[in-house]
């Protein structure tokens, strides 16, 4: 099976992904779909070390994956900071700052 | 590469330059005790116009007319990365610039030394304003390296910016910054060019420079289209300051917001940068593009004549007046200025002192008015020569010199840029000398209005009825109320000295213009030589009079 | 035995630590600062926080003096070429440092809001109901949250010290990401810079609803932008082979890959980087979350972010994109149009101070992007000038916005401006002054940088970019003018805010950027030697 | 044309000529400085100082006397004035018969005409204090005049010319305007000043012409190479110089002015608006005469304005009542005739002077009596109030009379020399010119001889019909005699129109400004024989003064001007209509583009401005709606951002 499909597949998620924060109004669900995007990158990532026969691609995955994590404890964190006080997770009740 | 000399020189310029500066900055701790702060700055303004005269009086002409492009020179490096210069030095054209406004400045000290000024501004904010405005044009018309220039060219702009707006009339704020905004807008295409020119001269040179000199050295050798594009940089920031015609709308809102002294420094002096550029920095360094390009400037200088003397009689306020009329006499100066004859730029050199002189004169006269009558309109005036003689008759002296009638000073010059310029543009000149038929015009207008027919108009009956003298349409006895001091009075002995010197130097230029010719007409030579466009010679061939 | 014996032995690549030491000594100290944090009890942490992140920074700036004076011009590439150290990056280090210790001590300052402009998560009744549109979105105020921060209700009040720790990361991440010689690294370091920030929007003491608004916003779409900068790591991986800068330089100018992989790839990378650098139309976070954070943080954020944002462009556009920079610069004119054309527009109708300076900051972000955009050493040289200047006069102006307080915190409304020059000339005259600097006057640093990095655009021929840059620069001029007018011109309204007597942290932090804004502007010589001194190197 | 003579430096009492200018401008400035101090003793410093250079006039010209005429032209150089690369104007004098002439006139009847003042302009009890203050101002504007009319005659180049010139413009828009309570008198001064800036754009033009062509503006060097110029050069330069002697001698069509600029003090309508200013035209075409002589269509274009602007004068001023009006136009028909002389060219530039002299004599002369008139009858000037005055103020009779007789050529009387001379010498012309000249000038001779008479009766003869009258503020007209004070300068100048033709003709003239001006050509083969002009004049001179008591000495004169009355009378009466053309060719429509101007200057130049800058506002009001403040926008314009610069790098790339 040709790499290509792996890269198009990658490429159709992120676009899912970034589709997602556009049309998610959930704080939290918007940031998973932030994290789809993270997992696209990380299997075309993954595809091009194949493609290159190298690992450097498989390691930079781990990157990722490790600040994605770091991304979720920060991320949760203010979407808790901001629940608590707004009692809602919908990024559509904070607009207090516009034009 | 540059020719500069790195090694300092004469500090006199320099000393021209921070004295103001010192003067300003002593305004701040006397802010408190007003009448030293007053006497503190007229002491500084005295000085210097002192010090002018010294540095007059060591200009050697001689050294001119043999090839010194300029004398008090002082250099040394300022950036090196950039190739500027802390440079400066004089020629006979920045000379009388520098002596115009050393002599202005103390005048209108005395003049603004008991306005009544916005509540909540201190007169010590206001004179150190003046000096500082006065600082930024000593620098300006000093500068021989074209960065330098640049700098005081924008920094000018802050003291006057706020003489508008904080002690300017009931529209300051919009005039204030319409002008910051015009002129910086035409600074800023200016320093487009700025740069141009230095990438131009690290092209040629090597190393990029700002020392006027050496892009002076160049400047033949500039491809005409680059010279083009440069030359039209510099001219729109000039053309504004001037201003020409159409980018003159800021100047009426100014010139009547403005207070009377900022008025007369604004259109006086500081507007003169515009055809001072033109003289010092868009002929000679790029000769070829103002060759080119010349065509345009005249008929935006023609039209301004015209133009700006029938909208001066269209006016309603006073100040609006003179500013108009000052839109017309910038119409000759840019002429002379692009006609590239000696007569014409001896001409247009003189233009600038005189018309600082006449329209200077005007406005104080406008001021003084103002001063009894509160109010700017033309119509709220009438028959004042019968109340003041003495004011309508200076008023009538302001306005014949803008007239440029022979005898007064405006006259020579007038003359001069007319003569020299029409035998290389006929066309233009023919236009332009029409125009002295409405300059005699707006003023006479201005004049019947206002002094002339009984006595009438709201302010003057409102001033007369405040000094318990008449009633509307009462004949009033101009002696009674002028010794009462009441009512519509002649001018103080304080008015006097300030209309004195005005008066005195207005009548002697017109009859003895020969020393400023003199200081002035070298330099012109040597300008004549950089644009490479020789003399037209009279048909006639042999010229001058017998002696 | 034997296959172990056959196994090359692993060599460690070698480290220059002295050319690192500076990010060492910030990345300790953020770790150290973070242990005071979990050990020191609540009343000692301020000034054992102060305290050593003055250090770490004065210990760390000493190091790159140290290194500076002996360092070989061409830079140097160590930590298996991860990092490189060379003129730009002890540039744009030297620069960090010195805006993060300003930030810092306006971080620290505790005398103008008393207790500190932090806290953690409690909720201020009194704040809450000032925040605006509380009438109508949910004031969920919780009350088993009271106000920890203030301690017991004896002592005084004490601020949230986790700030330091995150400011110090993220200095840290900053000076990382200016150095990153590879794509990965320079993510990494993105998101150490980025992570800390986003926290540190929330914790301001007042507005809080406007505080962690802008917090989540700026999350929200900061991590949007680095998934798109990571999907362009993968392409160009993907096209080079390798996320080094040169090894994709090398690979541009011939490999089989498709162009699409590398183009395609410089585009979300790019489109990363100018978020950060909110440069339009990737600016949308800036003006929300200059205004919802605290102060402070907008300041070190403004100051600080856009430079280490820019260092990275510089690095990535020279070093990897330098030889195709045909095929990229036109697409990067429109962006840079853009970015001035929104900054200088959309600056002019603004209400609120901050915003304003956010919508100046994008506007200097177009003009930044002139110098980025000449590949020569004039380019890189001014950009670093640029940065330099700008930082520090964005930093004063935040410093003295934060002295202009009412009732409920900080007056940045323009109207509550108004006839400010009456009750605090000085004041007035400081914020002229640096308004006038940012409008690019000369005798100012703003002048010296607008005309450093013109110079280099028309120098590589950008003639009609630099006349639309100066017609932007005119526009802008106006809404600077504005708040000038408004403090000089106009008659100072009832109930008026009040100026707070700055104390010596925040007066400290404000004198330095006034000081440089001047000397940059009259004497600016030495400094652009040192913007000057050796060009980058992959 | 006659070569110039040499040029020699000015010696003895010629080389302080300067002082002929100087002593009255001095005055002038002490008497405006001064203030109320001088309101004593300054009317007397006014006289003095035109004695004073009244008697250096004298003494110069006895000394210019006393050399061979080839040495009476000489020059004195004072200092350079305005020096600039290759132009030098010289700020200099140049003393010869011509300009010596008019020093004489200038002086000479001007000191009467100050002496006259004193009496004239004394404040009458119960004026306002102020009027004191007023009688020195008068005097000042007075010297002042004086000192510009004499640089003007003495200048030796165009630029003093024009200094002068415009010198005198000034004084007399002063002078008009002097009851500056007056609105018409304000805005027949304004009036006078602009009609005569309109000519003098006309000299300006011609001064730059001659720097173009010759480079020199000194009257010795333009006149000795100004053959090296061609005929359309020469014609341009003849005709620019016309324009500006039309609008100073208020010649067609810049006539208009000068009716109007007797709402000045009567002294200044007699020494301004007759003797002297208003012939400086005719000096300035005969000082230039090598120029003219050059140009034969030039000369005929002089000429013809000068036979329309003699008729213009000499029917307009059938039909006015207003006593200073109707002397007004004499005036302008009278210079009419120099003018027509000067453009004879040779044949006539002396007869121009001599008539400009005699003219001087008895018009300044005629216009003192009316002024004596009007002191009598309350500064009333209709004349239809008048009547019978004769009896009562008999020296004032007697003067005017004589001044009457010499005005319409009674024979042996001045005007009698210099005016026949004029129509002889026009005569002389061949083929048409002979006839349209000679022709209108007799016919004209007969009209003057017809409003003079009518004048004359009106004044003085039939019955006094201001007795049943009160003046406009309201008390009985009381006519006396003027105190002699103002009599005298009448009486001396009425024996001056008695005799200067005589003199004049005697010791000849022509002869003495020869110099100046070439000799006088005697024209041979005319279309009429000489012997036979005199008796022409003669007849239509009676005919007009016959027609003039049938019309109006053998009836009472309505008190009221009659209405209607038939087209002729009204057209002049309007001034033939020449103010009306200018009103509604110049004026209106510049009122009208004045106002379209200022329109276009606010709502369209400056309009632009604000409209950019409203523009900018607006678009900002509306971009900054799309910060809605939601997230998912703001990360949608992210993403459009990035879609736009992949797309834009690739379509670079591969397209």
């Amino acid at each position: 099976m040709s790499p290509t499909n792996y890269l198009l597949l990658s490429g159709l998620l992120f676009t899912v992904g970034a589709i997602g924060v556009l049309v998610r109004r959930n704080a939290i669900v918007v940031f998973m779909c932030i994290e789809l995007m993270l997992n696209a990158v990380n299997l075309s990532l993954v595809t091009f070390a194949r493609i290159n026969g190298q690992l450097d691609g498989q390691v930079m995955a781990f990157f990722v994956m490790v600040v994605a994590a770091a991304e979720v404890v920060v991320g949760l964190a203010i979407i808790m900071s901001i629940f608590r006080t707004r009692r809602s997770s919908s990024v559509d009740d904070a607009n207090l700052l516009k034009y | 590469m540059s020719t500069a000399p790195d090694t300092g020189g004469n500090v006199m310029l320099l000393v021209l330059l921070l004295l103001p500066v010192v003067g300003a900055l002593l305004m701040y701790p006397l802010r408190r005790n007003v009448p030293a702060a007053k006497a503190a700055a007229m002491a500084t303004a005295l000085l210097e116009f002192v010090l002018v005269v010294v540095t007059w009086v060591g200009y050697s002409t001689d050294a001119a007319s043999s090839g010194e492009r300029f004398q008090y020179v002082f250099s040394v490096p300022w950036i090196p990365a950039f190739g500027t210069h802390l440079a400066v030095g004089i020629d006979g054209i920045a000379l009388v610039m520098i002596a115009l406004t050393a002599f202005l400045v103390p005048g209108l000290m005395l003049f603004a030394w008991a306005e009544k000024l916005p509540e909540g501004r201190t007169a010590s904010g206001y004179f150190a304003l003046l000096l500082a405005t006065e600082a930024t044009l000593m620098g300006v018309f000093t500068a021989t390296d074209v960065f330098l220039f640049y700098v005081f060219f924008e920094a000018m702009l802050i003291p006057m910016y706020f003489l508008i707006g904080r002690f300017g009339g009931p529209n300051r704020q919009y005039a204030s910054v319409k002008f910051f905004l015009y002129s910086l807008l035409g600074g800023l295409i200016m320093l487009a060019s700025l740069i141009g020119l230095y990438v131009t001269s690290a092209d040629q040179l090597g190393a990029g420079t700002f020392t006027w000199s050496d892009l002076q050295s160049i400047a033949q050798s500039t491809p005409t289209s680059t010279q083009i594009w440069l030359f039209l940089g510099f001219f729109v920031a000039f053309a504004i300051k001037a201003p020409l015609v159409p980018f003159h709308t800021w100047l009426p809102d100014a010139g009547a917001e403005a207070p009377i002294v900022a008025a007369v420094l604004l259109v006086g002096v500081l507007d003169k940068v515009g055809t001072f550029g033109f003289l010092r920095y868009c002929l000679p360094l790029f000769p070829q593009a103002s060759q080119v390009l010349a065509p345009l400037v005249l008929v935006l200088a023609v039209i301004g004549i015209i133009y700006g003397a029938l909208l001066a009689v269209g006016q309603k306020d006073m100040s609006r007046f003179v500013a108009y009329t000052s839109i017309a006499h910038f119409g000759f100066i840019a002429l002379g200025t692009f006609a590239f004859s000696s007569q014409a730029f001896a001409g247009a050199t003189l233009y600038m002192v005189n018309h600082g002189l006449s329209t200077g004169m005007l406005f104080v006269m406008v001021g003084l008015l103002v001063a009894r009558g509160g109010s700017r309109l033309i119509s709220d005036y009438g028959g004042v020569s019968k109340l003041a003689p003495l004011l309508a008759g200076c008023l009538l002296l302001a306005g014949m010199s803008s007239l440029a009638l022979p005898g007064t000073n405006s006259f020579v010059s007038e003359f001069l840029v007319l003569v020299g310029s029409f035998p290389r543009e006929p066309v233009a000149t023919i236009i332009a000398t029409v125009g002295i038929i409405f300059a005699a015009l707006y003023i006479l207008w201005f004049y019947q209005q206002t002094m002339q027919g009984p006595v009438r108009g709201n302010a003057v009956i409102r001033a007369l009825e405040a000094g318990g003298v008449g009633g509307p349409g009462a004949m009033i006895d101009p002696a009674v109320a002028a010794e009462r001091g009441a009512g519509f009075p002649d001018l103080t002995k304080r008015e006097i000295g300030v209309l004195a010197p005005l008066v005195v130097v207005i009548v002697v230029l017109g009859f003895f213009p020969g020393p400023v010719l003199d200081v002035i007409n070298p330099s012109v030579q040597a300008t004549i030589t950089e644009v490479g466009l020789p003399d037209p010679v009279p048909a006639g061939g042999v010229v001058g009079g017998v002696r | 035995m034997i296959a172990l014996a056959q196994v090359a032995p692993l060599t460690a690549p070698p480290i220059d630590y002295a050319a690192i030491a500076p990010l060492l000594v910030v990345l300790g100290g953020a770790c150290v600062s973070v242990l005071f944090e979990a050990f020191l009890p609540r009343h000692q942490r301020w000034p054992a926080q102060v305290a050593l992140s003055v250090l770490v920074v004065a210990v760390a700036g000493i190091a790159l003096g140290v290194y500076a004076g002996s360092a070989p011009v061409a830079g140097i590439v160590t930590l298996a070429s991860a990092l490189s150290v060379d003129g730009p990056t002890l540039f744009l280090w030297g620069t960090l440092l010195v805006l993060g210790f300003g930030s810092l001590l306006l971080i620290a300052d505790r005398s103008v809001e008393p207790g500190g402009a932090f806290i953690a998560s409690a909720v201020e009744r009194a704040s809450v109901a000032a925040a605006p549109g509380t009438t109508t979105g949910p004031t969920g105020v919780d009350p088993e949250h009271v106000d920890r921060s203030y301690g017991a209700p004896g002592e005084a009040p004490t601020m949230q010290t986790e700030v330091f720790p995150f400011v110090l990361f993220a200095l840290g991440g900053m000076m990382a990401f200016v150095a990153a010689n590879d794509l990965l690294t320079m993510f990494v370091a993105l998101e150490v810079l980025s992570l800390p920030l986003y926290l540190v929007c929330g914790l301001a003491r007042r507005r809080r609803l406007l505080s962690q608004e802008a917090a989540v916003k700026y999350f929200l779409l900061g991590a949007f932008a680095s998934a798109f900068f990571l999907y362009g790591l993968a392409l160009l991986y993907g096209y080079a082979g390798s996320v080094k800068l040169v090894a994709i330089a090398t690979a541009a100018v011939g490999t089989p890959r498709s162009d699409a992989l590398l183009f395609g790839g410089l585009a979300l990378l790019v489109v990363g980087l100018l978020f950060k650098g909110s440069v339009g139309p990737f600016h949308t976070w800036t003006p929300d979350v200059y205004q919802g954070a605290p102060t402070p943080i907008t300041a070190f954020m403004a100051a600080c972010t856009k430079v280490a944002a820019f260092g990275a462009l510089l690095r990535v556009l020279h070093v990897a994109f330098g030889s195709t920079h045909w095929e990229w610069r036109g697409v990067m004119w429109a962006v840079a149009i853009a970015s001035m054309v929104i900054g200088a527009v959309l600056g002019l109708t603004q209400t609120d101070l901050k915003r304003m300076i956010a919508y100046s900051s994008v506007a200097h972000a177009g003009f930044l992007l002139l110098g980025v955009m000449a590949i020569t050493p004039e380019g890189v040289s001014s950009t670093l000038f640029y940065l330099l200047a700008y930082g520090f006069t964005t930093l004063a102006v935040f410093g003295v916005i934060s002295l202009v307080r009412n009732a409920d915190g900080e007056a940045t409304h323009l109207s509550q401006w108004a006839g400010l020059a009456k009750r605090s000339p000085i004041l007035a005259g400081v914020m002229t002054f640096l308004l006038l600097g940012l409008a690019g006057i000369p005798l100012t640093s703003g002048f010296t940088a607008k005309f450093a990095v013109f110079s280099a655009a028309l120098g590589d021929g950008m003639a009609p970019l630099v006349v639309i840059a100066l017609v932007a620069s005119a526009v802008a001029a106006f809404f600077y003018l504005r708040v000038i007018v408004l403090m000089y011109f106009s008659e100072t309204p009832e109930d008026g805010p009040t100026v707070t007597v700055p104390g010596a942290f925040t007066t400290v932090a404000i004198t330095l950027g006034v000081v440089v804004t001047l000397l940059l502007g009259v004497v600016p010589t030495l400094v652009l030697g040192w913007a000057g001194a050796g060009g980058l190197t992959g | 044309m006659t070569a110039p003579p040499e040029v020699l430096p000015a010696g003895g009492a010629a080389s302080a000529a300067w002082l002929l200018f100087a002593i009255p401008a001095l005055s002038a400035v002490v008497l405006f400085l001064a203030g109320k101090r001088a309101n004593a003793w300054g009317h007397w410093l006014g006289v003095g100082s035109v004695l004073a250079s009244f008697a250096l006039g004298v003494v110069i010209f006895v000394q210019t006397l006393g050399v061979a005429p080839e040495q009476r032209t000489t020059e004195v150089s004072l200092y350079s004035w305005i020096a600039s690369g290759t132009l030098d104007v010289d700020f200099g004098l140049r003393i010869d018969p011509l300009s010596l002439t008019f020093v004489l006139l200038i002086t000479g009847v001007g000191s009467l005409i100050h002496i006259y003042s004193v009496g004239y302009m004394a404040p009458h009890e119960g004026a306002e204090p102020s009027s004191d203050s007023s009688r020195r101002r008068f005097f000042a504007q007075l010297n002042l005049f004086v000192a510009a009319m004499l640089v003007l005659v003495l200048g030796n180049n165009f630029v003093l010319l024009y200094l002068g010139w415009e010198g005198v413009g000034l004084a007399s828009y002063l002078l008009i305007g002097f009851y500056q309570d007056r609105p018409s008198a304000a805005t027949a001064a304004k009036k006078a000043f602009l009609m005569n800036r309109v000519g003098d754009v006309g000299l300006a033009l011609a001064i730059f012409l001659l720097w173009l062509e010759l480079g020199t503006l000194q009257y010795t060097e333009v006149f000795a190479r100004i053959g090296e110029l061609g005929g359309g050069t020469i014609l341009a330069i003849t005709l620019l110089l016309l324009l500006g002697a039309c609008g100073k001698s208020g010649q067609f069509p810049l006539q208009a002015w000068l009716p109007d600029a007797m709402e000045g003090p009567t002294p200044v309508s007699a020494l301004i608006h007759a003797a002297t200013m208003v012939t400086a035209g005719v000096y300035l075409i005969a000082r230039t005469n090598p120029i003219y002589d050059l140009s034969a269509t030039g000369r005929v274009v002089v000429a013809l304005i000068g036979v329309v602007t003699l008729l213009i004068g000499a029917i307009i001023g059938c039909a006015y009542d207003d006593i200073k009006k109707v002397l007004a136009y004499s005036t302008v028909s009278q210079i009419g005739y120099m003018i027509l002389a000067v453009g004879l060219g040779p044949a006539g530039y002396a007869l121009g002077i001599f008539h400009l002299l005699t003219h001087g004599f008895f018009k300044a002369g005629l216009f003192l009596g009316a002024g004596s008139v009007m002191h009598a009858m309350n500064d009333d000037v209709n004349m239809r109030h008048f009547g019978g005055l004769g009896r009562r103020m008999p020296i004032t009779f007697v003067t005017f009379g004589l001044g009457y007789l010499a005005l319409i050529g009674f024979p042996f009387l001045s005007g009698y020399f210099s005016k026949d001379a004029i129509i002889e010498a026009a005569f002389g012309q061949e083929g048409w010119q002979g006839w349209v000249y000679g022709g209108a000038a007799t016919l004209a001779a007969g009209l003057t001889a017809f409003y003079m008479t009518r004048l004359m009766i009106m004044t003085f003869f039939g019955e006094e019909r201001w007795q049943k009258l009160t003046a406009p503020n309201g008390e009985h007209y009381h006519p006396h005699e003027s105190p002699p004070v103002m009599t005298g300068p009448m009486i001396l100048l009425a024996i001056g129109s008695v005799f200067a033709g005589f003199v004049l003709s005697a010791v000849g003239l022509n002869q003495w400004l020869a110099p100046s001006l070439g000799e006088l050509e005697e024209s041979t083969h005319g279309v009429l024989p000489h012997a036979l002009v005199p008796w022409l004049v003669l007849a239509f001179s009676a005919l007009g003064v016959l027609v003039a008591y049938l019309v109006v000495g053998r009836r009472p004169t309505p008190v009221e001007r009659p209405e209607p009355v038939s087209l002729p009378v009204r057209a002049a009466r309007r001034d033939l209509y020449a103010n009306a053309v200018n009103e509604s060719v110049i004026e209106r429509p510049g009122i009208w583009l004045t106002r379209a101007l200022v329109f276009l200057d606010n709502r369209g130049v400056d309009g632009l401005v604000n409209g950019l800058a409203a523009g900018l506002g607006g678009g900002s009001a509306r971009l900054r709606r799309l910060q809605t403040g939601f997230v998912r926008s703001y990360a949608l314009s992210m993403l459009g951002g990035s879609v736009f610069v992949v797309a834009a790098l690739l379509a670079v790339r591969f397209a």
